[in-house]
């Protein structure tokens, strides 16, 4: 297929809770380290965006190994948020990204509301583009055992605490293991949030049947990878319904296809997790799939198709 | 480290469902040094989803080789695969082995390997038999029987000793390669301490760990854990080393290649 | 390996709620009909139990097609209850497991509570097993929105009203789609139920993105199958900490591995969905890997591991 | 209905991405009726997950054929099953075309396929023909392009009269195949009225529904829908049909050939 000269390229830019991005494939936290690894193989100027791995105000050590098993069309992980910790990151993680024209995205957790307060404060005053609340991570011990994301009164206190103590553009990752994700989306547009990511992994676990152990030392971890999907994509089509903020779509994105998916869902924006370590091109590849399904199918902007599903009436 | 797809030049069984496959990777050979691996996807498709790790097992000109066992689903698809398909691989990846330096006065040099724990340290023996030809390497290799003894033959092309040990005794010694280890150890006071090098299943690395220990000698052991990433972006590979406590080192990035003495073996 | 003429075969026969099963592998509701269109297949009377498919009180007509979708290492549907509803189940569908020596539990679903009560009472009399109540099929719109089981409260009602209707053995059927399924099963134990079910599907959805339309002509469908086999597996375990009823373990089953991690977890017994799709087989497969597995590992009663995972301290 | 690991015979590409296998399965074969499908596991691990349909093309003895078209994952990987390995199949399954009984005083048959739709026509002309020699049979072969057209060497061998119609125009009649049809149609009024019988894409069956409702002569069209288990236990297959309001009807079992007439199109 020919393009005549005077064709544009399709316009794959958005703005995203105030952040413009390139394109709409970012990186999702915790798949991509600190950039620095990944810097080798993929160009990250080429990124929408990119997500850190979450940091807390203290470094932490992680979880006891073994933390990755391999499921069907799936990975289950208990890293535990292992990680420098504020200071070091600001000292030694972010110069890297100044070499970088790339939208950084700085992911944070805490365990109470304060610790997230006092994070954002920190960071704040840095060189980053946003912030991410990661209220959703299943591997870490919370004090009233559900995690904030899984609480719409926490979520509601935690995201309205970081709003008014901070500018930057600030988005939420919520969790699946909820019965009414788009209840707690709604929460985090009442607080305030620019948008919100949807969706950090299932609480999963495996069994070693000759040993009768779990195959995870922590028993239970994070499932992702295209296992997920269906779900991710339905509950980004429900939170679509219920918020006006942006929706950042993430869960076993491997392809165009899949972005396109969630895209025509309700994503503005999609983020790659484990397809990194399938294969580091993979937000490469996207990109140039969206484009070539653009020009194939003649649509001159992404946001054109934002939630575009065409369902039947019933 | 790059991304390649490489062409399969040779994938050939050598019994016992171990097989040697040789890559056309150039860009990978010229950087690889012992110890390192790559990071193979086996499937175009997603299953399975991850890629596995392999050690270099040799470098020769354009070409690089790796020596594997067929345990499970991916290393399945891996040996059916066929010269003239291409296979996508990260590589080279990892801290190899720490090579005695060429001018230091040193001491004999061991290496021990478990089942395919060989195949990093063929490569390892080429390379400290070119640097520092004057070095005499003793190869213990352990197996569980003779039919899966690997690679006895090339090491002693390169003039290595080599001794063997397998657990049913149909061949040399008859125990593990860790007792084996203990008996050929030149104790003799006088002697300069030897210098030991590790490969194998997680089981037999913690014995030499304690050998190591008990006598003394500085040894280092290549680790195999579960990877997810291969560059050290997950933090999936872990393994507990000392710290003011302890602290995490990742198998893929700060391995696998780990000083004995600086694991704690659980 | 020969085993020495005087060692007893493995007992893999257990009660569940009351019911003696041979062995503990079911096959799941909804996925073998009314055990017809299988028995020419397989040999029903091998079977743990069957569960039939869902029945409500008038016949219903189901969902419009596409009805059916492949995901990764899953299946979506949205069948939508079609049945022929519990006239035409007991007149035309009963009468042919008279021929059989197969427990037969009766999976039922209704709008209101008092549909379940007057579904279960009509039952009462008749020739079968047990009792299932299906308060977790994602393809039916409810009245208030959620599921009966997104809803303690609601799940403690409909369970304590049709346990006092009857007393035929009488399990739940739980949704995964929820916060806290433990919470929920407890409601279930309270309320006088013999056991629990888990899971049944999870929502989601897929999108053709060449025409930006659902797969499923409902838009969303249930999860089922491999992938989503790592959230079940932890779903009992969680179960099993929390209640004393027996479990029955669903989600994913291909292979007597995947049953035995159920077991393991915490499942007395387990049950085949997708599976029976995959290889009408496999029931019986699993069957006989789960003899196998207790010769090698010298377990004698299939009892014994129920539950028995051992978990490092940490 | 029985359950068997096939040996493959042959595995042949006739071009064009289309694929003609020979399966060793006399206890299907026996009872298989046109129109009727068996159901395949094109995987031995569970990519893809559910099976694959396909129409009996063939029997001959001992084997029977199918004939199919790479458009996917589940074909795809059956394109690359060689002779000599095994499939798990399902069948015969459904309900067939229900053939003009031989004592009946009959009108012409037409059979009209679309792309890969030929694949159970040939077995129902086949049938017909040796059922009852005496009918006359036009066959009508549709496909995008004369690279796309099937078995037309088999349906005159077999007797039968055959029409091409190609989209593109390069074989015969340009446009498409239900065109023909109404252009073939025998409509003076003293010929009794043709049986037709359709199986192809969708919006085909479509097209020629319509057209048997126009000249209300009696057809029958072979339908496709995704399967779950197929052998109508999940209920996953349904097309909706004529009823009181209306009913559902499941592919795999009641059909997947209809009378058109029963059918409510979208
Ligand atoms: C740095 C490194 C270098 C390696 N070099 C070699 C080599 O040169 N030759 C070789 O044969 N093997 C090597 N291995 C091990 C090899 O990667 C695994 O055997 C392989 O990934 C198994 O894949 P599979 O899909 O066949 O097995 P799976 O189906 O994934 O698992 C089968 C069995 O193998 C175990 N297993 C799987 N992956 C690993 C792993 N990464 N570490 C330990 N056990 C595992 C599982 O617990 C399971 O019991 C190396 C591993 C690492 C980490
Ligand atoms: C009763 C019956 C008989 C059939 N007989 C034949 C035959 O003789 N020869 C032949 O080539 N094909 C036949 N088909 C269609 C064949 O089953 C599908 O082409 C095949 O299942 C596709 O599998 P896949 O994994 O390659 O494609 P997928 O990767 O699953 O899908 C590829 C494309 O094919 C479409 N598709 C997939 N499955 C079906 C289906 N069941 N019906 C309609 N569209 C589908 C999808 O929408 C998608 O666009 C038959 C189908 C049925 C229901
Ligand atoms: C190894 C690993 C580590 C992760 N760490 C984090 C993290 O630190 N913070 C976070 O918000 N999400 C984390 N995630 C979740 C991912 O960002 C993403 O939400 C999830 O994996 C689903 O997307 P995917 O299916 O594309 O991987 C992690 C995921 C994996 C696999
Ligand atoms: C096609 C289909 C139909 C189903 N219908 C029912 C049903 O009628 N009632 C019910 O309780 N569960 C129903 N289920 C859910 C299954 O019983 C089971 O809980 C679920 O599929 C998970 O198990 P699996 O992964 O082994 O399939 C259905 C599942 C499928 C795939
Ligand atoms: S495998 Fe990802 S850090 Fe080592
Ligand atoms: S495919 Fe299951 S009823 Fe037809």
């Amino acid at each position: 297929m020919m393009r005549k000269a005077k064709e544009k390229p399709p316009n794959l830019a958005i703005k995203l809770a105030g952040i413009s991005l390139k394109n709409p494939v970012m990186v999702a936290s915790g798949t991509f380290g600190y950039g620095e690894e990944y810097a080798q193989l993929v160009d990250l100027n080429r990124l929408g965006a990119i997500v850190a791995k979450t940091i807390t105000l203290k470094p932490r050590l992680g979880n006891d190994p073994p933390r990755i098993v391999e499921t069907a069309s799936g990975v289950l992980n208990s890293i535990g948020l292992q990680n420098v910790g504020i200071d070091t990151f600001i000292n030694e993680k972010l110069p890297f990204f100044k070499e970088y024209d790339v939208p950084l995205i700085v992911s944070i957790a805490g365990e109470t509301t304060d610790e997230y307060v006092q994070l954002a404060k920190t960071l704040q005053g840095e060189k980053i583009t946003g912030l991410e609340l990661n209220l959703s991570c299943p591997n870490i011990k919370y004090k009233r055992k559900l995690m904030f994301a899984q609480n719409p009164q926490a979520t509601h206190q935690v995201v309205s605490r970081v709003r008014k103590a901070i500018s930057l553009p600030l988005m939420v990752k919520l969790s699946p293991n909820v019965t009414d994700i788009a209840s707690i989306a709604k929460m985090c547009e009442e607080a305030g949030a620019d948008g919100v990511s949807l969706i950090n992994t299932f609480t999963g676990m495996a069994i070693d049947v000759e040993n009768r152990k779990p195959m995870l030392r922590q028993v239970t971890g994070g499932l992702s990878g295209p296992a997920i999907k269906p779900i991710a994509l339905r509950m980004v089509y429900e939170v679509h319904k219920a918020v006006r903020i942006p929706i950042i779509g993430i869960g076993g994105i491997m392809t165009a296809g899949d972005a396109l998916e969630f895209i025509i869902a309700g994503a503005k924006a999609v983020a790659i997790g484990t397809g990194n370590f399938v294969d580091p091109l993979i937000p490469i590849k996207v990109i140039d799939g969206i484009r070539e399904y653009m020009v194939n199918n003649k649509i001159k902007d992404i946001k054109s198709i934002v939630g575009r599903l065409k369902c039947p009436k019933s | 480290m790059v991304q390649v797809d490489a062409k399969i030049l040779e994938n050939r069984e050598l019994g016992s469902q171990r097989y040697k496959m040789a890559l056309s990777a150039p860009q990978i050979g010229c950087q690889a040094k012992p110890g390192q691996f790559i990071h193979v996807r086996v499937s175009k498709g997603f299953l399975p989803l991850l890629r596995r790790p392999f050690s270099v097992h040799r470098v020769q000109g354009q070409k690089i080789e790796i020596l594997y066992k067929v345990v499970g689903k991916g290393t399945e698809i891996l040996s059916r695969k066929k010269g003239g398909e291409y296979l996508d691989i990260l590589g080279p990846l990892g801290k190899g082995y720490q090579l005695p330096s060429a001018t230091s006065k040193i001491s004999d040099i061991i290496l021990v390997a478990g089942g395919t724990g060989v195949a990093s340290l063929l490569f390892l023996a080429e390379s400290i038999s070119v640097a520092n030809p004057e070095l005499s390497i003793l190869v213990l290799v352990g197996a569980k029987n003779r039919e899966e003894l690997l690679c006895e033959g090339d090491f002693r092309r390169l003039g290595c000793r080599v001794e063997v040990a397998t657990e049913n005794g149909t061949r040399g010694y008859k125990g593990l390669v860790s007792e084996l280890l203990e008996k050929c150890l030149p104790l003799s006071g006088d002697r300069p301490k030897p210098i030991v090098f590790a490969c194998g299943p997680s089981e037999m690395l913690k014995m030499i760990g304690k050998i190591s220990r008990k006598h003394r000698f500085p040894c280092q052991v290549s680790l195999e854990e579960r990877l997810a990433c291969g560059v050290g972006a997950c933090l999936g590979c872990v393994v507990k080393t000392k710290g003011s406590t302890y602290t995490y080192k990742r198998v893929c990035k700060d391995g696998p290649v780990f000083d004995a003495g600086e694991l704690i073996w659980e």
